[in-house]
Parts: structure tokens; C-alpha cells; sequence
């Protein structure tokens, strides 16, 4: 094992000691990026960000990962981290929360303006993220059962490994129709509809700093960022309800 | 969880793997013959070529068939319109990914295996009356068994084990493209624990139970 | 019937280059190819089975071309029907020895092929091994293998690479003369590479003595040590003694001539010379026998009176040196030295028949 | 996109393969060399299992690593307990993630080179005194350069290639253990297509590149 | 110095086994292992050097216990200091030939280890071949380095299996002589197999004829033809008259016996025997002449009136069938015959030297 010390001669790392490290869900990919640059600019420090799904991140956190700051997709990850007691207390907040669309690449051969023309029969798949784990996948197939049309889509289902995934599915062509987050939608390429919110469970962004920070100074100044009105308007410009 | 055990994964993969492994031991072999039998132009290229598919994050790699083979590519839209036939979201696709990761491997292992063969008795072979093709199914090929077989096993266990291409051209479409790769992603993700460990362990006790099989037929005698 | 004329130049690094340069018409009947180890013997075989490629030159069967540098013709392998015994035989280590003897008639019907393989394993004596590997076969088992291999092609031209030089006597014996009989029914040529002379004399009818890559002489086997370059082939075969003198007379009904060598008389068998010509014989060591006391009633026989010079004891073996009037080398055998308590500076006759004298032509004296 | 390049991945990537490569050499040798020559019980059945990395997904693969190697693993536990060394995230967690993956390669290909070698020669330097390290290191081992480069050049392209291990147990972490399969799946998801692409090409052409090199080393003369 | 014994099976595939079975005492100097292609020689030069590992048995050098069922031991290949020749040589093909010849002397301190090996590679002539890789070299030159690469180390047991099969004879002559050297200066144990009986003349104190995987015979190697065995190994050395008959006078000062052959009397050389004791000779078909005419003054020679009963053909050699009172197989050179025109039922006289004759002991009779 004497090559995990040598190995030390890899650290050139290119990011200094004092940046923080946030890790978040993918559905934040695109107004994080743009958060970031913000707060650097405003003369904060750098922020580095890890994007991954949510149950990952979870599970890296568990098992000692250098994060300062988590910002999960669902609430629920959160609380069982505050449970094993890795998070710094009461620093757990929901930043907003998320919506889902029907999203449709440019050239799609069907319109599609509503849940219900789900059914048609141009449409024949329809790519949403597992619902087992993503918590879009999860708001998406509530959606489709309390529009009742949960089982009789279900053949025309493509379970993606994620958001983004699913969104690429739609995007090459590949489905018909995917349900997205809006987030993720504002990109070019495509044409979508906005789901009532009263279709699903909220999906909570939830944030918390993490007890083993060694920034906690800069991980609460992060976290005012986010929760002050620049920073709202900013992710409600991409798409999320603050 | 309380639904019942789904078995679905485990046969499609089998499937999957198997016709995978024969498709790259048919195309490997044919290629590694290539590579070490005749002197081109570009030979060591292509041969680095072929063995990109490894080098690539399987997810991009998917990533980029879905553009070429998708409905939308030319390749994709070639098959549908003229042919009729439809790849992605499909058990072939899983098959194309899983043989994608399989060709490199078969390739380079089989070729520094029928180089290593004296070439003598290829030569004697000839002498013989014997063809190129002849020399290569009688002589080149049966002398490489252990190569192959190695090779092969190798094949087998990456076409098992392929993740990322077979979730983005085949999809996750339980009962029908669902891998037990991506069965167990899945459960791992969605924190099913045991169900995942069930099926790691069938998978891992299936496998090293099918890769000993070949291994006793490959150092046999 | 075969047609070779051929050139090429192998470049070992650091090291001046070995030119093989090799003009041949083989006709059909077995030629020997006969030369010190490394004269391209071996080499000369893979072209002409196609393995190796001339630098330039041609290379006909009859009508086919096998090579020809000039119109860049260079026939397949396989397409020239040579079967090739190599001199690391390489039999195919996966099949079994009925498998390797059947591989190269593939193409006959079964039954066909099943005899014609059945009588050669039959009389090569490996039938008993057929269902073996050749790793589980003694080396002269497996050199008949490879023999029978080739042998029970229909090829255009056989070419042998020392095919035999792992075998004993009884076998080589037996199959050389299968190899003769195969010879007689095939009626092709067949280039024969080996070492044993008398494998060589036995089974030749065209003897060709390759030397540092070039032809240094062809001709009939026994006529060859007449040939210009003979001297060095009599070295080559063991012809320690050469011997040069002058016909003194020539006896036809005896089949004999007479010579003087600087006074000493001794007879030959008959040649194409007459009086007076100056002449060169050749004459093994171990053809020479030593007597201690004159030899009674040998009158039709070579005795030369003289004495030891010196005696050198080699394993079970004994060299002499005599001074006969010319010096000459004598091989005995340890026992006999010692019966005869042979020693320096004893007077002995050396008695050899005239049937043990080769003559050898005089253009001969030019060469080392 | 506007902010500028970042070259991190790439260079990275480069020493934790080169690195994982070197250690997949290593290890993947002493073990072909173990199966070869020596016979003892479980030995296909070791060799079966040697390969088992191939055959369970990546990502699943390194959520039980993780496991297993985390703070809370018993194995990590012990580790920065004990000797004060923490594994995960960090970049030896890449070259571990990276050496998982190419030591099955690395270990079947060359014991099925190891075995092709005639005995003949083996036992011939024995006669000669030889141990058998020396004959390994000189015999056997010079024997099988050609099977040996070619299983290099696998691992290699592995190593480069691994992004499910890789990305849970190094994690994705810009700058610090981000390599470039990471980053292009990064780039991919955000879709910042461009950057995928042009990252694609890079990692594409030099890992052509760099396998052409091995190739000309492993089949040069 | 080397004591053996030992048994081991091979069971081939649907074949009766083969089976070892050796006991043997070599002492230094050189032992020549002779016998059948298939009798078990190359079997049991890997069982000496623990190639192969014997059923049971005890293989022991001098103290050294090499092997031996009861006790377990079975001594690693290397720690046995058995220099071994392969049939097949088994060079490295990665290394160049210094390489080669350097790989067992690795331990010695580098300018000892660089002479000893320059003076191998020179005393072989393959100085100049010291850079090439044995892919570039011919088949004798390959041979020569196998010898070297095993001489140059100083074992305690030589062991060279046809060491010399494909080499011409000038330079087996010198090489024979290098080993001579090498047996006075290392004083050891060497096992030499070969076919060649001028070989195993030349170069054996001591020989051992193998026959069925068993010792059938051994002794001093001019001496073993009055074994028991003698008739199977006179076959295979070719000696094809097995001539039965009768002492009828002894003579010492001749060191010759005269003996009745049904009715004809020939001359052979002294050997222990008495008047009116039976006695067989053996007689090679290469060393009787036809004389077609009655030979003039060849007194002390064997001449025997007959006519040829069958004539037959083979290569340049002819394979006459006498009748002389007894049958005598007589082999002559095309041309000989030509010249005499011989042809069946012609009367001629076969002549030979007493000194051609090998007595052939009794027992010798039993055997087929
Ligand atoms: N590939 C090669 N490159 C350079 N030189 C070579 C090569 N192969 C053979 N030689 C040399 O060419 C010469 C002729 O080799 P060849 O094998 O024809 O000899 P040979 O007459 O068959 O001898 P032998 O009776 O010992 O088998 C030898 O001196 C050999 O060293
Ligand atoms: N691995 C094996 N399994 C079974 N039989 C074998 C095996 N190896 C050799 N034999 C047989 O054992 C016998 C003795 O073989 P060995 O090689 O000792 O013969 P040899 O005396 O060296 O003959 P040669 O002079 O032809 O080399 C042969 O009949 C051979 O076929
Ligand atoms: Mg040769
Ligand atoms: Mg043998």
C-alpha cells in the first residue's frame, strides 16, 4: 500500500486549498454553474462543484467524501444524513423547489400539450428518470397517476439513469417525449410544457453544510448566497418555485 | 421488494452476453487474423483504433451511438427508412453495446496470441496444399485455443458487466431491455440493498461458475 | 525438369553478409544436396518450396514458374505442390500423427485417402502411433512423421532436409528404400539434403556439393571426387590422405593402373589417364591397415613399407602418422594399436585394397 | 464554454493511467505467472474470480468498494484508523478504481501467453541452474512480450476508460479527482456538447496515439 | 559415479503402455546409449536431468541423491548440475547465441565467464555467429550452439542426446575431439545417445544398447558385439550375414581361427574359443567383394566359390544373394556390378577380410 503515499506526487491539483467543494443534484448543473460564477465574482472564494444523483452523493458523503455543502434533489437523503449525524445541525434548508415539463425536441413528428395526449398514438416512448431513484422520475410518474394514465403509458416508458439522461434520450430523437425538469429545459433544441405542480409531490431542494466542513465560514456565506434575493431570482429564472 | 423476485434480468443478460461474445469472437478473430496475417498500410492504427471503444467512458460512448444509431442518425435513420428495422430502446441494441466492449479485448488478445505461433508450421501447411483460410481454421486457429479462450472469457465477463452503452442505446425498459447490470444500478440507486446484493451475488456466482467452465476448457489436458 | 537460378543476400547485423547465389537444372530422381554446415543448403530448399523469396532470379518446375525476379512472378506457396520436410520437421503439434499424414490429401475421397495414409504409416512403422501427439513420439519417430507427411502428397518436387538423421541404421535403411521405390513411381525431382555420405551414395543419383552459398560441384555421386573441386569435398567426406604422383602403366583387364609416388608403387582402380600423367588419389585413414611384420601373400594389394612417426590416441581411437615415402594417416582402432604394441619409431607396412583409392582429377592440385 | 479550458482532467487522467497501468503490470504479471506455473486447488477457480471486476457494473462495482474502502468500511476504517491513510477521494482512489479494472485484462491475457511458451525452454535453463525467478525473468517473460504489450495496451485503455469506479470512489470532483472520463460525462450531462466533444477527440487521439506507440513496440522487428 | 535405477509407465492413448525400466552404473568418462528409435533413450536422459520425475526408483550421483521414491526426494532440476543436450535443442530464441552459451555461467565473475565462453564459441567456429539469433542459423550451426551452451558450464553429469546429427563430418570430427578433451579435463559422467555407429565407435569407452525401454546390453563397445544381444544389435548396426558354423583350428601366432561353415572354410580373428566348438560370425553385406573371375595370390583372405542366386537394384547400390554353401547378402556399388556384369546364376567368388568378420558369442543364438 506504500503506492497510496507515492501517489501523493498527483496532487498537483489545480484548485486552491480554500475553494469549496459543493456537492449537488444534477437538475442544478446549469444555475449552479451560473450561481458560481456570480459568488466568485462577487470576491468570494471559488466554488468547485460535484454533480452527481442525489443517492450518490448521499452514499459518497456517508462514506467520508470531501464535501462542504449538499444540495440534494429530494428531502429525504438529507434527513437520513442528519440522522447518522454528518450534518452540521440546523443547517437544514429547503433552497426551492423543482417542476417537471413535457419536453419535445425540435422535429418531434407529434405535439404533445398536455399528460393526456400521452395516449396518442404518434407517441410511442415516452423517456422519464427511474422513478425508483430520481426524484423527477418519482414527481413524473405521480403526475401520470393522478392523470390516470399511469398504466396505460406504461408500455411506452424508457427509464433513464437520470434527468439529463432522459433529456438526451428526447433530444436526439429517440422518444417522442420526455418529462424533464423545467431547469433542464431552458436549453435550446426543444419545445415544452409545464406540469401543474399539483400533479406531484413537491421536490424539494433541500441544502445542508456538512459537519465536516473545514470551511464553515465560507459554506454559510455560500448558503446566504443562495437564500438571498440575487440568488433566488437567479434560480427562479431557471425554472425552480423559491 | 415485496414484488416478486424478478428473474427477467438475469436470463436477458445471459442471453445478451452469450450472443454478444459469439458476435465479437466471430468479428475479433476475423480482425485479429487480419491484423497478424497480412501487412497494410495503417495496420497498428487501426488496430489502436479498435481498441477506442475502451478507452472511452461507456456512458459518452452511448452517448454518441444513440446520436449515429438513433432514429435521428444517419445510420439510424438509414436502418429504419430503407430497411425497416429499429435498433435503439431494442435487446439488439443490447447486444451491439455489449458486443462493443467485447471487440476490443477479443481483438488484441487473439492477435499477440496468433503472432506468437511459429511460423513454420504455418508455412509447412502451405507447402501442403493448404489455403490462407484453410491454414488459418486448421492450424493458426486451433493452435491460439488458449488465447482465444482467454480472450474470450474476457469477452463474456465485459459484455456482462456493460453499464453505460446499454442504458443509453438500449434503455431501461423493465421486462424488455432491462440488463442485469442495469437491474442492479437500478436497485442500488433506489437503495435496495438486498435485492442488489441477491443479485450481485447470483451474477458474480454465475459468472465465475461460467468463467471456470471456460477456463477448464481452455487449460484442459 | 527443375530449373533454379537464383540469388539472395541475407544481412545478419554487425557481420559481413551471406550470399547464396545457386545456379541448377534438377532432373527427376533424387539429388543429393551435400555441404558444410551453413553453405545454404537449407536455404536453397525454402526457396524453392516458396517459404523464402530470391532476391532475383527464376525458378521453374516444367511449364510452371514458380518465381521469376524478371516478370515479378512469385507463385503461391501451396499452388507449387512441393512437399517440404524441414529440418525442425514442424509437425503440427495439435493433430495426431494420423491427422499430420493426412493433412496435405484432404482432397482425395475418403476411402482413397484412407488407404494411401493406412500404407504409408504402415510402412514407415508408425501405425501402431497414429491416434498419438507428436510431443508423446521419440525424435526418430516424429522424423518419420514428417517424412510420411510429405511423402504421401503427390508432389511436383520432394524436397528433403536431413530426413533420416535421427534414425538408426535398420530403419534408415528400410526407408530409404521406400523413398527409392516412391522415387521410381512419382518420377519427380528430388533435392535430398544430407550429411551422412553414406545416405548420400546410397540414395543419389546427382550429387550437388554446395560450399559458402555457390555450386562448388554436381555430378554423379562417385564420379564427383574427380570434379575440380574435389579436394575439398574429400576433406569434407574424410579423405585425410592425398596423395600425388605419376601413372606409371595401365592394366585394362585388371581394371588397374599402376602409380609411382616419389618411389613407392601402388594400384588403383582403372581411370581414364595414361602413362606418364601426373595423378592425384585420394585415401581415407581408415581405409589404411598397419602391419608389424611383412604381409604374407597379398600380392594384389598396396603394401608400402615404413614407419611411425606419431601416434595420437583419441577416445577408442587411434591416429598415425607414417612415412611411407610419403607421409600417411591411419586410423585403428584403440584394440588393434594395442595388440600390435604399435609405438614411435617401429617399422610397419600399410596395406590398403585399390578399391580404397579414389582418384581425384588434376585440376584438383590448384585447390587448398 | 466562457470559462476557459480546463486541462486538469486531461493530465491527470494521463498519470493515474500510466500509473494504474504500471501497477496492473505489475501485479497482473506475478499473477499470470502464479496461475501458470504453479498447480493448486482453486486455481481456476482464482483465475475465474480475478475476473469478476469485468463482470458487475462499474458504478455498482464502486458503490461496493466504496463500501468496503469508505470511512466507514471496515477496510478505510482500519486504514485511517490505524496507519492514518484515507483511500477514497482521493486521487489513489483513481488509480485503484483505474487497477480494478485493468488487472482482470492484464492477468488472463498474459497467463494464456505465459502458457503457449514450450517447456522445452523453461526446463532447459533449469538444467542450466536457473532458479525459477531467473527463469521467469529471463525466459519466460522475454518470451511473452507480445502478449504482455498487447494485454498492456488493454489495460491501458481501460484504465483510461474507467469512469463507473472512478467516479464513486474518487468522486467527481473538478481539479482534484476528476479525470477525463469524468469530466466528459460531466460536460455530456450538463450538455455542454461542445466541451464533450473536443474532450472526446483529445482523449481519443492521444490514446490512439499512445496505443500506437505500444503496438509498434510490441510487434516492431 | 552415476547409479540408476529405475522404472517409469507412459500410457498412451488406446495403446499398450510403454514401459522404462533401467538400471544402470555409469562411470566418468564417455557412455554411448544406443538402441531403436522408440527404446526409451531421450525417456531416460529427462529422468537424469528431472525433466521427468521416474514411477520409482533411486538416481544417484556420487553422494548426491538426485532421486529416490522411498525417501521422497526428488532434487529440483537445477540444484542437479546435469548439463543437458535436447533432441530438439531448445534454444532460447530471444537471446543471441553468446546469450545462449553465456546462460549457464551467469554466477562466474565476468572476465572468467567472457573467456570460457570466447573459447567455446571458437573451439565450435561459431565465434562469428556470437550476435545472431538462432532463427538465423542453420541447422548445424543451431546444433553446435545447444553443445556449447551445455559444455561451457562444468556439471557433474553430461547428458547429449544426438548431439551431432546434423553435422558434417568434418566438423563432428573436431567437435568429437573437443569432447574428448572436455571428458580427460572434467572427469565426469557423459551420456552420449546416438545412431551413428562410427560415432559410437569413435567417441565410447562403454556402451549401452536400449531395446523395448531395457538395458539390453552393455559393455565395452567393441566387445558387446559377443553379447547376448549381439544378433538384434548386429542387425541394427547392418551387419546382415549371421554365418553358424564350427571351429576347426586356432591359430595364436595369426591371431586368426579357421572354421567350417557347412562344407566352405573361412578365417576370422582370434577370439576365445576352441577347436569343434560352435561358433557364429557376423558379416556385413558392404564388406564382401565379388570377384567374377577365381582371385590371383589373396591367400590369407576369405574366398568363397558360389553363384549369385538374386540380383536386385536399389538406388546406386546393388543387393546380390549368394550361394556359397551357405546364403551371403552382398552389397555392391551400381557401377561394380555394371562393370562385372553380374547377373543371376553367374558364378562368382565372394572375398573378404577375416578382419570383417565380428564373432557372434553362442547365446546369440537363442535370439530371433
Ligand atoms: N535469417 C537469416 N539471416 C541471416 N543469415 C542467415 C539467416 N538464416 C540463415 N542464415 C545463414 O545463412 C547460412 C546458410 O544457412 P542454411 O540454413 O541454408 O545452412 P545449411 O546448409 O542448411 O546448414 P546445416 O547443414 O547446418 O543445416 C548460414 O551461415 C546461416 O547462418
Ligand atoms: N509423453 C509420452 N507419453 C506416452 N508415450 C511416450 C511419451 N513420450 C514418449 N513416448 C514413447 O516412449 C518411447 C520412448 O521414447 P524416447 O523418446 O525415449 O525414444 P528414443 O529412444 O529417444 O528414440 P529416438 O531415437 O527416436 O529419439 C517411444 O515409443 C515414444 O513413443
Ligand atoms: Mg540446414
Ligand atoms: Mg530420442
Amino acid at each position: 500500500l506504500n503506492w497510496s503515499c507515492r501517489s501523493k506526487g498527483l496532487q498537483n491539483t489545480s484548485l486552491p486549498e480554500s475553494s469549496l467543494i459543493v456537492a449537488a443534484a444534477s437538475d442544478l448543473t446549469d444555475v449552479f454553474q451560473e450561481l458560481g460564477r456570480q459568488f466568485t465574482h462577487e470576491g468570494q472564494s471559488q466554488v468547485i462543484f460535484s454533480f452527481g444523483s442525489t443517492g450518490a452523493l448521499a452514499h459518497q458523503i456517508e462514506q467520508g467524501a470531501p464535501f462542504d455543502v449538499f444540495v440534494a434533489a429530494s428531502q429525504s437523503h438529507v434527513d437520513m444524513l442528519e440522522k447518522q449525524g454528518l450534518v452540521l445541525p440546523g443547517t437544514q434548508r429547503v433552497l426551492c423547489t423543482g417542476r417537471i415539463v413535457l419536453w419535445q425536441s425540435e422535429g418531434s413528428p407529434v405535439t404533445v400539450n398536455c399528460l393526456e395526449d400521452l395516449s396518442l398514438a404518434g407517441v410511442k416512448r415516452i423517456a422519464i428518470a427511474n422513478p425508483e431513484h430520481a426524484p423527477y422520475g418519482l414527481a413524473a410518474r405521480q403526475a401520470l397517476e393522478r392523470a390516470g394514465i399511469w398504466e396505460s403509458v406504461r408500455s411506452k416508458l424508457v427509464f433513464a439513469e437520470n434527468i439529463s439522461q432522459c433529456r438526451q434520450f428526447a433530444e436526439t430523437g429517440n422518444v417522442e417525449v420526455a418529462i424533464l425538469a423545467l431547469s433542464l429545459s431552458r436549453r435550446p433544441g426543444g419545445r415544452f410544457v409545464l406540469l401543474d405542480s399539483s400533479l406531484h409531490e413537491p421536490i424539494r431542494q433541500t441544502l445542508c453544510i456538512l459537519r465536516r466542513t473545514a470551511h464553515q465560514r465560507l459554506s454559510r456565506q455560500w448558503v446566504d448566497f443562495l437564500l438571498s434575493p440575487p440568488g433566488k431570482a437567479v434560480l427562479e429564472r431557471y425554472g425552480f418555485s423559491v | 421488494m415485496a414484488s416478486r423476485f424478478d428473474w427477467f434480468p438475469l436470463g436477458f443478460s445471459l442471453q445478451v452476453s452469450v450472443l454478444a461474445t459469439a458476435i465479437a469472437l466471430f468479428l475479433g478473430v476475423l480482425l485479429a487474423w487480419i491484423l497478424a496475417r497480412y501487412r497494410f498500410r495503417g495496420r497498428e492504427w487501426l488496430d489502436a483504433v479498435v481498441t477506442l471503444p475502451l478507452v472511452l467512458p461507456p456512458t459518452v460512448l452511448g452517448y454518441y451511438l444513440l446520436v449515429v444509431l438513433g432514429q435521428r442518425g444517419w445510420l439510424g435513420h438509414f436502418l429504419e427508412s430503407v430497411l425497416g428495422i429499429t435498433l435503439v430502446f431494442t435487446p439488439t441494441a443490447a447486444v451491439i453495446a455489449a458486443t462493443i466492449h467485447a471487440l476490443p479485448l477479443m481483438v488484441k488478445s487473439v492477435r499477440a496470441t496468433f503472432e506468437g505461433i511459429n511460423p513454420s508450421l504455418e508455412n509447412v501447411a502451405r507447402t501442403l496444399g493448404a489455403g490462407e483460410f484453410r491454414v488459418f481454421r486448421t492450424i493458426t486457429l486451433p493452435l491460439s485455443w488458449k488465447g482465444v479462450w482467454a480472450a474470450t472469457a474476457l469477452a463474456f465477463a465485459r459484455a456482462l458487466g456493460d453499464f453505460g452503452v446499454t442504458i443509453m442505446i438500449a434503455g431501461n425498459i423493465p421486462g424488455k431491455t432491462q440488463t442485469v447490470s442495469v437491474a442492479i444500478y437500478d436497485a442500488v440507486q433506489a437503495g435496495r440493498d438486498s435485492e442488489a446484493l441477491v443479485l450481485t451475488g447470483i451474477v458474480s456466482l454465475s459468472a465465475v461458475a461460467i468463467l471456470y467452465l471456460i477456463n477448464l476448457h481452455a487449460y484442459r489436458k | 525438369m527443375l530449373h533454379i537460378q537464383l540469388s539472395k543476400t541475407y544481412y545478419p547485423q554487425q557481420e559481413p553478409p551471406f550470399r547464396l547465389e545457386i545456379s541448377l537444372e534438377l532432373k527427376q530422381g533424387i539429388t543429393i544436396l551435400f555441404g558444410p554446415s551453413g553453405s545454404g543448403k537449407t536455404m536453397t530448399l525454402r526457396m524453392i518450396s516458396g517459404i523464402e523469396t530470391p532476391d532475383q532470379g527464376i525458378i521453374r518446375c516444367g511449364e510452371v514458374v514458380f518465381f521469376d525476379s524478371a516478370s515479378g512472378r512469385n507463385l503461391p506457396i501451396r499452388q507449387r505442390k512441393v512437399a517440404h520436410v524441414f529440418q525442425d520437421l514442424a509437425l503440427f503439434p495439435h493433430l495426431t500423427v494420423e491427422q499430420n499424414v493426412s493433412y496435405g490429401v484432404k482432397d482425395l475421397p475418403s476411402s482413397q485417402r484412407m488407404t494411401r495414409v493406412g500404407a504409408i504409416l504402415e510402412s514407415f512403422e508408425i501405425a501402431n502411433l497414429s491416434q498419438r501427439r507428436p510431443e508423446r513420439l521419440s525424435g526418430g519417430e516424429q522424423q518419420r512423421v514428417a517424412l510420411a507427411r510429405a511423402l504421401v502428397t503427390r508432389p511436383r518436387v520432394l524436397l528433403l532436409d536431413e530426413p533420416l538423421s535421427a534414425l538408426d541404421l535398420a530403419v534408415k535403411r528400410s526407408l530409404l528404400a521406400d523413398l527409392e521405390r516412391l522415387n521410381q513411381e512419382l518420377q519427380i525431382p528430388i533435392l535430398y539434403v544430407t550429411h551422412d555420405i553414406s545416405e548420400a551414395l546410397t540414395v543419389g543419383e546427382h550429387l550437388v556439393f554446395l560450399k559458402h552459398g555457390q555450386v562448388a560441384a554436381q555430378g554423379d555421386p562417385w564420379e564427383i571426387l574427380e570434379k575440380p573441386e574435389a579436394a575439398v569435398v574429400a576433406r569434407l567426406l574424410g579423405v585425410e590422405n592425398i596423395l600425388q604422383g605419376r601413372i606409371t602403366s595401365v592394366s585394362h583387364e585388371n581394371g588397374t593402373m599402376t602409380c609411382d609416388l616419389s618411389g613407392c608403387r601402388i594400384v588403383v582402380p582403372l581411370s581414364n589417364g595414361s602413362s606418364n600423367q601426373p595423378i592425384r588419389i585420394g585415401l581415407r585413414s581408415r581405409d589404411i591397415l598397419v602391419s608389424v611384420q611383412e604381409p604374407q601373400g597379398l600380392s594384389a594389394q598396396n603394401l608400402l613399407p615404413g614407419k611411425i612417426l606419431s601416434l595420437e590416441s583419441v577416445a577408442h581411437e587411434v591416429h598415425l602418422l607414417l612415412d611411407c615415402g610419403v607421409p600417411l594417416r591411419v586410423t585403428l582402432t584403440i584394440g588393434a594399436a594395442r595388440s600390435l604394441q604399435l609405438r614411435e619409431g617401429l617399422p610397419v607396412w600399410a596395406v590398403f585394397k585399390s578399391h580404397s583409392c579414389f582418384i581425384l582429377k588434376e585440376q584438383a592440385l590448384n585447390e587448398g
